[in-house]
């Protein structure tokens, strides 16, 4: 398995799905439907970015004593990188931010129009 | 016909990218950069033995700072933007009684799921989770609770008195940062203790509680504001 | 100095604190977050002035007290200090301004408010990449949250539309950075810059995607329908603020990162915001709606933004003086337009007209539109100055060009729109209503503006030789505003007078002659103003702003006073004309030539600039490269303003239309400034090392062309002030001609005429003007007969146009001869034929002048009308006596004049002998003429007074008339069509082939507008999809090939 | 010489163009009622007319400017006769040529014109109106083969002034312009067709629709004044003519023979040609007699 380690997977997952999340945000035209494109595009990104802090064979950046390396504080040459994790923290709550206003939006704009259909939203133009 | 092509040409050309991006990839063997110095020098720094807590609350304790502030946001702006008139405030829906064993089993899980959204939170600079999980977990709770009685009245204002005066005392433990110790958010104004106790870590459990307190407030406000959003007429 | 860490904590905290202090009242909440806003404001501008009076350094603020990349680190330097001080003024502003919008919505909105000024502070100081990601997504989400203060569906829609957009491109950003992060293994901006990121493909894609992100920000055309929305749906207290501190924020992210690719990405985003910048003012031009308009000009605007940071190579150390200066007029002036927009509630263009309701408005707006333009005094004038010479300096013409029509383009709304609100029809039911708290913000940014500007000036050696005497003299009248016109006017003659004394010294030769010309001139015109009654609202700060220009250009000694000069002069002249009361598209006509001119004048200056040591205006004798280009584009500018053929469709209507003492000053005055541009340029072209002379011989085909066009059109005018206008076109194509002669001779003809014009087109304007107050009509055939009723107006008529038809013994021969002889000295025959032809062409005119109004039949409702107003007789007469001796007595003006001209033209072609003159070809004595004439006429008078004595007037019906008495005199005055036969045989000249070309031009860019804005339909989704394929265009264009 | 010696000098010569002038109009009149198959008036009818008109006492005006009018027209006259060498290579005879050159008198043969044409405007009949009317736009045509021609002869003689271009003539016949420069000397003997103002390009005075045109309202005096100063014109303009292509007069004998050859050529033409309407004179102005001119100064710009 030398070309197929973790860290390739769940990056190709990730991308897939980002363009899956950009496929239905392209091509959905109900808002529910878009606004859940956008969420798996959030959950690709995020597994792009866990992925990307992989490193074959190491475990979680918590320094306790199951792991006997981590416990000589042999810190350096046993963990994945911490860095993505934290990360990818943020990125789920600024995802949950975006969705949970996405959300009333998307109340509001049925309440205007009794339709989720986005091309009854055009308004404003030219 | 013509979106269609377009949209089949901007993921195709999606996949390009990615397709390249995917191939100049290399897995990393060892920690370079920032990592490194955060696995050799985090503990006796932070002194947290959650790592990536050490991370998320004092290296790049700003960007938690700004995470907050979007929950605080998006919690503000669904008050305004979900703020029903009068009329429809005092309007009362009576919803159908939901079952029996979703009733039943949140009287006994709620005070559980509270528990342990606690424990996270306040354990967070030793084992997995931190702030946000704990709060999220709280909400949980919260959604579960409504979820079992949909006509059930959140006490509005005790939210808004926790997530407000958590959200002070997040400013404030920053400052003290400025003022006893190297800056801003600056956990070591507080002795950083024994290395893997559950007080030390410096100001780290306190930030993560006040975070998971204020987490668990601004979700629940949130869940709070689309279940009244119900009234709206 | 507070850390400016006090303005994220400070911020924060009251955010988090008003979730219970809010509970204390709504207002109480609002004055709190305007505190602290003002604390924000206070630590910003803290460090500004420390920057720029002290000798503070650059200052790293840690977080978490460790040092970068370690942890997130804020710079506070000059650039960040300057810009989130922007940001705070906007925002404290703003909250002032939507105080009580925010608290209709409770006082969570207060809270977003203040969070969302915050986020934009730390994205502009941050160091740390991914620390940009959250705050940009805080000032994202919070910008979707205050759309939504409107009410209403539209500003739900904006603001779905917006945060669908900037999610996808915050995914991008997103992606962008972890994999920067992955490559680098540090997030700090500092480090990424320095890294060797470009040179592996992930890195490459990586920088590729986060600076598209950024640039996506910027809102590039086309991909920006959402952003079009945003400015258009949220609520314009808002929209300022968007358009005014988000637009800085985003500048500067994009400032920063592109530090990362280093210089590799400059020539894309020069590409990327001159695309912006053409294509939204393009659509602009087709727009009818207020709101929607500001949206396209806010994205023009960040579009030359992105030009201008493109083109920073070409700037240097100037980069920041021209952003500061671009940025700041945007910023004040656009915020200060949305909120206008938000008081005045007009939603089309031309139901801006309730505007002027309230002049203090207009004077507001005026303010504005002359600020987004680019007009002195304020910052972007120099800044735009500064830019066009930088980049000249480095070749970099093309970009002028792009700049210049974008601006162009960007000017036909604004102008339009101001035109509206100055002169459209204004019979709507609904008004509006002010407060205090909406005014003042506005108040204060205009009074910013003229401050700034005034410091920008200041702030370079080449400003601050400008004087700004003159203009504090306007501002002064504007003040005194509340007076009446007699005090006024009083002021403004005495004020010019006193300048004129002061100035006099100084002057000399060619200065001195213009100098008598605008300054006399305007003296005596404004005299006329004694007739006016009532407050002439507004009339006299225009003016002396014209005259302030003009003579600004003849103080000049530098290109920058003498382009001041003329932009202000330009200002001045068109409120002037916008003034008449059907003036509307003949002003904005006007204003477009007029700014297409400078736009010329500023490119040929930019051009004459390229290596030299010096800036002052001579310059022009001495241009080094591509002086073809430099001169003819001067030459160019010149000619708008001098209404050459095919650029002189604005004046007949600028001209006819204005008020009666308008007429004069812009026709016998203020298109003297062009000839005076025109000479320097030639002055400049003699003395050139360069063979120019092809230029020159276009030059005399223009004038001769212009003289026959503007001849031949005056003929067929029914209204009197169309036919003087159209008859300045001509006269003024005499001067150009006589000018490209390049001889002594040739030059000699050009100040007679010069000289000429402006008495007898002053006279002229200055009479028939007055007679139209008298009649109150412009139309010839309806007046006739008027010399029963006003003699004193014929006289000054008679000889007016005795003058001008260049017939002896009066001045015009003194043109005429020496046209002659110095048409026949350069060899240009036919030039010189086609010149002499119009002349007589001329009399046909000028006969209809006369004849339709003062003879034939006085028409029954003028029976009783009196003679011109004696205000209007005074200068009238004046200036006669100029004229007469002028003719009676031309060696004493042409000789001094022949021996300046000498000085640029060294043939001695003229000689002068007491009274008599001679050329190599002919001889003449306009003295000598004079006399002879007169004795004549007068024994002639005699004789026929002793053989007709005690002659008797008869009445006015008393004529042969196959023995009947016409019966009314309308159809007895022959007037209307007076020349058919004429036409029949001229018409193939009479076709309006410049103003058909303007039309068709005009055509052209509203149906390319009109086919361009389509792809804004409206829909969300397409607005993603132009994003993704704008990425996808870019990617393939930028790096696509080198992977 | 002394002023005053050359004033009745001047005075005298104006008598003679004057006399001249009625004697030349009687003269033509009766070439053309011969033509007609009329008798024709008696070659001293001109001298009944103005004597006639003089004497009746007229007392009535429109208006000081309809006064002006006949001064203007006849202050135009003189004027022509003024800045214009009589005879060639005469001190007496010379006028007032010194005080301006050719340029002068095409300017000034407006003078009268446009006094006049204003004059007759304040008398308020609409035949003036129209008659000036077309009157200037004719002229404007006449100024193109007029101009052209000049401007050749400028370059060929390298002058403006009138005594001497009629200098470079001196010499014998194949000296005279029209020899030397025939182009230009066509393009201008066209061009004198229009400024005589005979037909076909009479239409100014137009007997038939506008009787006799703008001076209509005048009458007695003014009409006497006008008169003369037609007369006046008339010799002049041919004098014009002459000096510029048949080599100028250097006698009265010659003087007389050479003006009333050019006048007779004018009158001829007028014979043979109907009156143009006004589009039509001007139109035939833009053609032959302005190609021929543009040729005229093609051939010397090269």
């Amino acid at each position: 398995m030398e070309y197929l380690n973790l860290g390739k997977i769940s990056l190709l997952i990730g991308f897939i799905l980002i363009i899956i999340g950009f496929w239905g945000i392209l091509s959905q035209k109900n808002i529910i439907k878009i606004i859940v494109s956008f969420t798996i595009l959030d959950t690709g990104i995020n597994i792009l970015i866990v992925s990307l802090g992989y490193i074959k064979g190491r475990t979680a950046p918590i320094i306790d004593a199951s792991v006997p390396q981590l416990a000589d504080h042999n810190v350096l040459n046993s963990i994945v990188d911490p860095v993505p994790q934290a990360l990818v923290l943020t990125a789920i709550v600024i995802g949950f931010g975006v969705t949970a206003l996405l959300l009333a939006y998307a109340m509001k704009l049925f309440k205007a129009k009794r339709t989720l259909e986005i091309n009854q939203f055009n308004d404003l133009k030219w | 016909m013509i979106r269609n092509f377009l949209i089949g040409l901007v993921l195709a050309s999606f996949v390009y990218i990615f397709y390249n991006l995917y191939v100049s990839y290399e897995p990393k063997t060892e920690l370079t950069g920032i990592a490194a110095h955060y696995a050799e020098q985090g503990a006796k720094e932070v002194g947290a033995a959650n790592l990536v807590t050490a991370v998320v609350v004092t290296y790049r304790g700003f960007d938690t700072m700004g995470e907050v502030t979007i929950l605080f946001l998006t919690a503000s702006i669904i008050g305004f933007f979900l703020k029903l008139n009068k009329k429809d405030e005092k309007k009362v829906i009576i919803h159908k009684g939901t079952s029996e064993l979703l009733v039943t089993s949140a009287q006994l899980l709620v005070p559980i799921i509270f528990l342990f959204g606690v424990y996270v939170f306040i354990n967070g600079h030793l084992t997995p989770g931190g702030g946000f999980q704990g709060g999220a977990i709280i909400a949980s709770g919260i959604a579960l609770l409504i979820m079992a009685n949909p006509n059930k009245e959140i006490n509005h204002h005790a939210i808004l008195w926790i997530e407000s005066i958590s959200g002070i005392m997040f400013v404030i433990i920053g400052l003290l940062g400025i003022a006893l110790a190297g800056g801003f958010l600056d956990n070591r104004f507080i002795s950083l203790g024994t290395f893997g106790d559950l007080f030390s870590a410096g100001a780290i459990p306190l930030i993560y509680s006040f975070i998971g307190l204020k987490v668990g407030a601004e979700i629940s406000n949130i869940l709070n504001k689309y279940q009244k959003s119900q009234k709206e007429s | 100095m507070v850390s400016p860490i006090y303005i994220v904590a400070a911020a924060l905290g009251v955010g988090f604190a008003i979730g219970v202090l809010g509970k204390l009242g709504k207002n109480f909440s609002g004055i709190l977050t305007l505190l602290t806003l003002g604390f924000m404001t206070y630590v910003s501008s803290e460090w500004l002035y420390a920057f720029y009076f002290g000798d503070q350094v650059s200052t790293y603020v840690f977080t978490a007290g460790y040092k970068p990349p370690i942890s997130i680190n804020l710079l506070m330097g000059p650039q960040e200090a300057f810009m989130s001080t922007l940001i705070n003024v906007i925002g404290l502003l703003g909250g002032i301004y939507l105080f009580f919008n925010f608290g209709r919505k409770g006082r969570n909105a207060f809270v977003v408010y203040l969070v969302f000024i915050m986020s934009l502070n730390v994205v502009i100081m941050t160091r740390d990449l991914f620390n940009l990601f959250v705050f940009l997504e805080i000032s994202s989400i919070a910008t979707a949250g205050l759309i939504l203060i409107e009410k209403g569906n539209r500003a739900v829609g904006a603001g779905f539309k917006y945060i669908i957009a900037t999610s996808i491109i915050s995914s991008i950003l997103l992606i962008g950075t972890i994999f920067a992060y992955f490559y680098t293994g540090s997030l700090n901006i500092d480090d990424l810059v320095k890294s060797d990121l470009t040179t592996t493909t992930g890195g490459l894609i990586a920088v590729f995607l986060i600076l598209i992100a950024a640039i996506l920000e910027m809102k590039p055309f086309p991909a920006n329908g959402w952003g079009l929305d945003v400015y258009e749906g949220s609520h314009q207290g808002f929209s300022a603020v968007v358009s005014a501190a988000t637009a800085t924020a985003s500048y500067f992210m994009l400032y920063k990162l592109l530090d990362i690719a280093g210089n590799s990405w400059d020539h894309y985003i020069a590409v990327i915001g001159a695309v912006t910048f053409i294509g939204a003012n393009l659509l602009g031009v087709k727009q009818k709606f207020a709101r929607r308009l500001l949206a396209y000009s806010s994205i023009g605007q960040l579009g030359l933004l992105m030009l201008i940071l493109g083109l920073r190579t070409y700037l240097g150390d100037n980069l920041n003086y021209v952003v500061f200066g671009i940025l700041l007029t945007n910023l004040l002036a656009k915020t200060g337009f949305f909120w206008l927009v938000g008081i005045v509630k007009a939603k089309t263009l031309k139901e801006w007209a309730i505007i002027r309701r309230k002049p203090f408005f207009l004077f507001l707006m005026g303010t504005f539109v002359f600020a987004l333009i680019g007009f002195p005094p304020f910052p972007s004038f120099f800044a735009k100055w500064t830019f066009v010479m930088d980049l000249a300096a480095n070749g970099g013409f093309v970009w002028i060009a792009v700049i210049l029509t974008g601006s162009f383009l960007e000017a036909i709304y604004y102008f339009r729109w101001f035109g509206y609100a100055v002169k459209a029809d204004d019979n709507y039911n609904f008004s509006f209503n002010v407060r205090w708290h909406k005014i003042t913000p506005i108040i204060l940014l205009t009074a910013l503006l003229y401050i700034i500007g005034y410091l920008t000036a200041q702030h370079t050696e080449l400003g601050r030789m400008i004087n700004f005497i003159p203009l504090f003299f306007v501002l002064i009248l504007f003040a005194l505003d509340f007076l009446p016109v007699f005090i006024k006017n009083t002021i403004a003659i005495i004020g010019m007078g006193i300048y004129f004394y002061f100035i006099y010294p100084s002057l000399s030769d060619l200065k001195l002659l213009f100098e008598v010309i605008f300054m006399i001139g305007g003296i005596l015109t404004l005299i006329a103003g004694y007739a006016y009654k009532g407050k002439r609202s507004g009339f006299y700060p225009v003016a002396i702003l014209m005259y302030a220009g003009l003579t600004g250009l003849i103080e000049a000694n530098t290109t920058l006073q003498f382009f001041f000069g003329w932009e202000l002069m330009t200002a001045g002249s068109y409120f002037l004309i916008i003034r008449g009361k059907r003036s509307m598209p003949h002003a904005l006509s006007y204003m477009l030539f007029s700014v297409a001119g400078a736009y010329a004048i500023l490119a040929g200056i930019s051009i004459a600039n390229i290596g030299q040591l010096t800036t002052s205006l001579s310059i022009f004798n001495n241009i080094q490269y591509f002086p073809q280009w430099a001169y003819g584009l001067l030459l160019f500018g010149f000619l708008t303003k001098t209404a050459s053929v095919g650029i002189h469709i604005w004046l007949p209507g600028a001209h006819g239309e204005a008020e009666s003492d308008v007429s004069p000053m812009v026709s016998a005055i203020l298109l003297k400034a062009g000839v005076y541009g025109v000479i320097l340029a030639l002055i400049g072209m003699s003395k050139s090392q360069y063979d120019l002379s092809s230029l020159t011989y276009i030059l005399g085909w223009v004038g001769a062309l212009t003289v026959l066009f503007g001849n031949i059109s005056a003929v067929f005018q029914e209204d009197a002030k169309r036919l003087l206008a159209y008859s300045s076109i001509g006269q003024l194509g005499y001067i150009v001609f006589a000018f490209a002669i390049m001889t002594q001779l040739g030059w000699l003809t050009g100040f007679t005429y010069v000289i000429n014009h402006f008495m007898y087109k002053a006279v002229l304007f200055l009479t028939i003007g007055a007679v139209v107050l008298r009649v109150g009509t412009h139309n010839m055939y309806e007046m006739g007969g008027l010399i029963k009723r006003m003699p004193l107006a014929f006289v000054a008529v008679l000889i007016g146009i005795t003058s001008l038809s260049g017939v002896p013994p009066l001045s015009g021969f003194t043109g005429k001869w020496l046209f002659y002889n110095a048409v026949i000295e350069k060899g240009w025959y036919f030039q010189g034929v086609i010149v002499f032809l119009s002349g007589g062409v001329a009399f046909l005119y000028l006969f209809r002048l006369i004849q339709t109004i003062f003879l034939g039949q006085l028409k029954d409702n003028h029976r009783n009308v009196k003679e011109i107003s004696i205000w209007f007789l005074i200068p009238i007469y004046t200036l006669l006596a100029g004229l007469m001796v002028f003719s009676a007595r031309p060696q004493w003006v042409l000789q001094p004049l022949g021996d300046m001209i000498a000085n640029y033209m060294p043939q001695n072609s003229i000689r002068w002998d007491g009274a008599y003159a001679y050329t190599a070809i002919g001889h003449w004595t306009g003295s000598g003429v004079m006399m002879t004439i007169g004795s004549v006429f007068l024994i002639v008078f005699l004789i026929l007074k002793l053989s007709t004595r005690k002659a008797h007037k008869i009445k006015q019906f008393d004529i042969v008339y196959s023995g009947e008495r016409p019966d009314r005199p309308d159809t007895t005055h022959v007037a209307y069509n007076m020349y058919a036969g004429f036409y029949k045989a001229v018409w193939p000249l009479t076709v309006p082939l410049a103003e058909r070309f303007w039309n068709w031009m005009t055509e052209l860019v509203h149906e390319a507008a009109g086919f361009t804005r389509r792809i804004y339909s409206g829909n969300g989704q397409a607005y993603m999809l132009h994003i993704v394929l704008y990425i996808i265009v870019l990617f393939f264009i930028t790096i696509g090939s080198s992977i | 010489m002394n002023i005053y010696v050359k004033l009745a000098y001047t005075l005298l010569g104006f008598f003679l163009v004057l006399n001249w002038g009625l004697l030349m109009s009687a003269t033509l009149r009766k070439i053309v009622a011969r033509v007609a198959g009329r008798h024709g008036i008696p070659f001293y009818q001109p001298w009944i007319d103005l004597l006639k008109n003089i004497g009746v006492r007229t007392t009535l005006s429109h208006g000081f400017m309809f006064y002006l009018g006949p001064v203007f027209r006849f202050t135009g006259a003189v004027g022509m006769f003024l800045f214009m060498p009589a005879l060639f290579g005469s001190d007496m005879w010379s006028n007032f040529s010194f005080e301006g050159d050719i340029v002068l008198i095409l300017y000034f043969q407006l003078f009268g014109m446009l006094g006049m044409a204003i004059g007759a405007g304040e008398g308020g009949h609409p035949h003036s109106a129209i008659g000036i009317a077309r009157g200037l736009a004719q002229h404007a045509a006449i100024e193109i083969p007029m101009t052209l021609g000049i401007i050749s002869l400028a370059i060929q003689y390298h002058t403006l002034s009138f005594t001497d271009i009629v200098a470079a003539q001196q010499g014998g016949i194949a000296n005279w312009t029209i020899f030397t420069n025939p182009i230009a000397g066509v393009t201008l003997l066209l061009a004198a067709l229009g400024a005589m103002g005979h037909s076909p390009f009479n239409l100014v005075k137009a007997p038939n629709e506008i009787p006799i045109g703008p001076p209509t309202e005048y009458h007695g005096t003014y009409l006497g004044v006008l008169m003369s100063s037609g007369v006046v014109l008339h010799v002049m303009e041919a004098a014009l003519f002459m000096n510029l292509l048949f080599g100028g007069a250097t006698n009265w004998v010659e003087f007389i023979i050479k003006t009333f050859l050019i006048n007779f050529y004018s009158v001829f033409v007028g014979v043979v040609f109907p009156r143009f309407k006004i589009e039509q004179s001007v139109v035939w102005f833009f053609k032959v007699p302005m190609a021929l001119g543009i040729l005229a100064i093609l051939i010397y710009s090269f």
